[in-house]
């Protein structure tokens, strides 16, 4: 396997050759928070707007025709990249947050009955948490939670033992954005199966680092944001298997979405665009197109190896300082860690890193039930993108070093 | 004016939208099928009335461009007295006649005028929906059963 | 007043200098679909993505604390423009049908019993029906529709005779987008008022068009897209009263709209963020705010006047034509003409119009059920933006006239 | 190691992080007040006791970064004993300490060392909200009643 030439990466993305305002170049290690824009993205969302931009489905004159083309072209880029069996599963959202809502108010919600119950994880991302919180609570039903391991991987006894003929959904994350650790989906959604229970999966940590493939998952939802794929913000991709998008609700009302309509009665068209009222969002669509197409052509797998081992060597070198604790031990991780320092609090530990120019995530990272479970009030959070470099560790552990020595 | 687009539009297609053949309902269909385009709106609902595997009847209603009622038109028209394996290949080669992307000529697929009317979609693949919604939707509802 | 200089105003637009496959200079007369964006706007967006991207709302970091920055600058910048009270009021969305869809499902959906009634208008654009119409027929509500006169005006005695105290919510458009109608939005919402009413306006078709204030129409929500006005895709405002969007459940749920979390009870932020969920659009807001400022500096009113001379211009050269004919004669009129020619279906005359570079919408325009109403099945529309042109208009009218002679 | 961000660090200000006045629950509170930082997830409680227009005790509790502990420390113990209109002034003056927008230098706006300490926050504008987040909570909600 050719490596990835993170050297001829970086140069892809502007963002990387910035300096902060106190001349320190950018060591952007928050990668699970957002990712950077390689410049095929810009291209993409130019050349659209410079192009060859109109409204999308409706006009038949030049350019709205190619316009329409650009955004079908993207589904199939997507469906493509995620291993879907067609372009109709592949429904365009605003990110991952809209997408799990809308499978909540949808899916869920209609069919939801008191003493019901929905399974999520104590590693869910807020986003992953509320809306089935929420929806639990406004029926009557129950949200259960399965539990961590010391290791901070899900037990896996305590996930069968939650799924029974009430179980409506499990809601399950493919990789925790706090802890790292990667959870065995394909597994998971099995043994949901044998109870007839359907599995959305929170794929927004993985689809930009690992091969996905949906199918081999045999996930019946799957959600994700351009925005952590080195894609735009605004987009985001809920795939839904196309007889389960066939039977739910339309997930929102509105023009393109419709065969025929009266004032007191509407048609529905047919998936994906059933689930797509209004104006697409087309520059997100184009611009997510061009960053799929600008990770296939490096490699998901090359991505997925250099990630990897940058994250080996953080582990080990935090490991090593003094005064430092990860959080977490998984069998598999993906490119986050989660540290303490002591007597330095996350904040502070952010803000000397960021002072040398160095960009990491402080805090609860939006698992604030996780934090509580751990009884840590936050953490400090590195987490890698395909243009890391080896380099930036060592720049993040000096600081580490420094911190530890002045707060201690 | 424009003589490319005056192509696409030729006579037996004007002729054809203006007074189509077999427009209207047909009471006894067999099958009823719904032509969409969601680009456009237009839409045609197709009769056709099946026994013994052959198109007894055929007709068509709704609301389109001169080049998509001008198709419907034929498409009813041509599959009367068709047998089933007959109207597969007949939309198969009108299908063929009207792609951009098929090699062979439209005169070397057939010197049937009534289809070779409509091979200037050829021309105007942003059109070619309009000249195949309906076929398609007989080919997809029907002919795949 | 200086009047608004368009030679400057098309040098500012790159798809104005495109050419359609043919080789014709295109004649973009789409307006109310969606917009051309100006270079400033992706100007905007490159800036973004090269200069200080990253999450918002988050980082303590530098980019992360200039990103958001941006974000909150954006909706500062948004308040102004339509003259808020405060930049609170402001809640991003998807876009208009995503607003109307926001306010159904938290606003709207908790309160309706059977028996209630929701007035819209025969001018909807089916964002601003099938929602209501949805709801309507879920809970057993009935839907009510203000009835048009011959002019295309909305009838205000039928109006006034269907408020009562058993009406939900008005939802209201506040510009035909097939029509070009231009309601009286303010009366209207008086009228709802004095039965204690709250009024949704859609102002979708208003806002890139003429000044728009609020407050002065103390309409309780409004909503509109950024495509619509120059700025990007997949971005669009839901304007609220701060105590409405106070009062009203989060439209959706997931990270950074929180402030304490449990696994069995959330506790949310104040407005706007309670509503906003999720990852925001940074660049949709970026770019709609370079699409303000672009307008702010041409002036809303100059805009306004150059796209009234021409929809005049246009009005009466359509109405010179042989065969062609005008649907409505509001007495106010936005820059929106919709008509048909004897012989030629809509579609037929956007196709030779498209053969010319002359790009102009048929069908239907996502309003069916008025369509049904006037009695035609579509209808051919031109919408005029701040770089149209007279000779634009000469133009059309030359193909028209040859259309006119083909098919009659 | 950087100096700069070490000048935001004070010793009082780490101390006062590590060893904070006022840290805890306060019984009988008459005013219980919430600063938040969305930006971050900090989060203090605030606990007064107010009688006769006067501060009679002060206590908060919460998780934050250093800066905003020993700013919600500092609050609380320099607002005990203060009248409102006191707390009023004390709350203004420390927010033109650490504003960056503010033209007058710190040390000419005050001489008390424990409040100076915070001024290095001018510089670095990204941290004014840990300094001001319980301060401008009590602005709010306790001064502008
Ligand atoms: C009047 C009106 N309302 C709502 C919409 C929907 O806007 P969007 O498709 O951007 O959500 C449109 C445009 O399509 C419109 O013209
Ligand atoms: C695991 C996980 N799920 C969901 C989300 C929400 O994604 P977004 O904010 O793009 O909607 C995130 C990121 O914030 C995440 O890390």
């Amino acid at each position: 396997m050719v490596h990835l030439n993170v050297n001829k990466v970086r140069k892809d993305f502007p963002m990387l050759a910035t300096a902060t305002p106190q001349g320190k170049s950018l060591a952007y290690l928050d990668n699970a928070a957002s990712t950077q824009k390689p410049r095929a993205v810009l291209e993409a969302i130019e050349g659209l707007y410079t192009g060859y931009y109109s409204n999308v489905g409706r006009g038949s004159y030049w350019p709205a025709t190619r316009a329409s083309q650009a955004f079908e072209y993207a589904r199939e880029r997507l469906a493509g990249f995620i291993h879907a069996a067609s372009a109709k599963e592949v429904v365009f959202t605003a990110g991952a947050t809209d997408g799990i809502n809308k499978v909540m108010q949808s899916f869920l919600r209609p069919k939801l009955q008191p003493g019901d119950n929905v399974v999520i994880s104590e590693q869910e991302h807020h986003a992953n948490l509320i809306p089935w919180q929420q929806a639990c609570r406004a029926v009557g039903a129950e949200l259960r939670v399965v539990r961590l391991l010391s290791t901070g991987d899900l037990d896996q006894e305590h996930y069968d033992s939650l799924l029974d003929d009430r179980t409506a959904l499990v809601a399950l994350t493919a990789v925790s954005n706090t802890l790292g650790v990667v959870n065995p989906v394909k597994e998971m959604v099995t043994a949901a199966h044998q109870h007839g229970i359907r599995v959305l999966i929170d794929a927004a940590q993985h689809v930009g680092h690992s091969p996905t493939d949906v199918q081999a998952w045999d996930a019946d939802f799957v959600v994700f944001s351009g925005h952590k794929m080195y894609g735009p913000t605004g987009i985001g991709v809920l795939y839904g298997k196309a007889e389960l998008l066939r039977e739910t609700p339309p997930m929102a009302f509105g023009g393109g979405a419709i065969r025929d309509v009266g004032f007191q009665e509407t048609l529905f068209a047919d998936i994906p665009h059933k689930h797509e009222p209004g104006t697409p969002n087309l520059e997100g669509a184009v611009g997510l197109a061009a960053a799929i197409e600008y990770l296939q052509g490096l490699g998901m797998r090359q991505i997925h190896e250099h990630t990897e081992h940058l994250t080996q060597y953080a582990v080990m070198r935090i490991e090593g300082q003094e005064g430092a604790s990860i959080l977490g031990n998984p069998k598999l991780r993906a490119p986050v860690v989660s540290f303490t320092v002591e007597g330095a609090h996350p904040h502070d530990i952010a803000g000397f890193l960021a002072e040398e120019g160095i960009a990491i995530r402080a805090g609860h990272h939006c698992t604030q039930p996780l934090m509580d479970q751990l009884g840590v009030p936050g953490t400090a959070r590195v987490s890698f993108g395909m243009y890391n470099v080896k380099e930036e560790i060592d720049l993040l552990m000096d600081v580490l070093k420094e911190v530890h020595a002045f707060f201690a | 004016m424009n003589e490319r687009i005056k192509g696409l539009y030729k006579t037996q297609i004007l002729a054809h939208s203006k007074n189509p053949f077999q427009e209207g309902e047909l009471e006894g269909a067999t099958h009823v099928l719904q032509a969409y385009n969601s680009m456009c709106g237009d839409k045609y609902t197709l009769y056709l009335k099946i026994e013994n595997d052959r198109v007894e009847d055929a007709y068509f209603k709704g609301y389109g461009c001169a080049i998509s009622k001008a198709s419907s038109s034929i498409l009813t028209k041509k599959s009367i007295g068709k047998s089933m394996e007959e109207l597969d290949a007949l939309v198969r080669l009108f299908l063929k006649i009207v792609s951009a992307k098929e090699e062979v000529s439209p005169e070397d697929l057939t010197d049937e005028e009534e289809l070779l009317a409509f091979s200037a979609a050829r021309e105007f693949p942003e059109r070619e929906i309009c000249a195949t919604m309906s076929w398609k939707v007989v080919q997809e509802e029907l002919l795949k059963e």
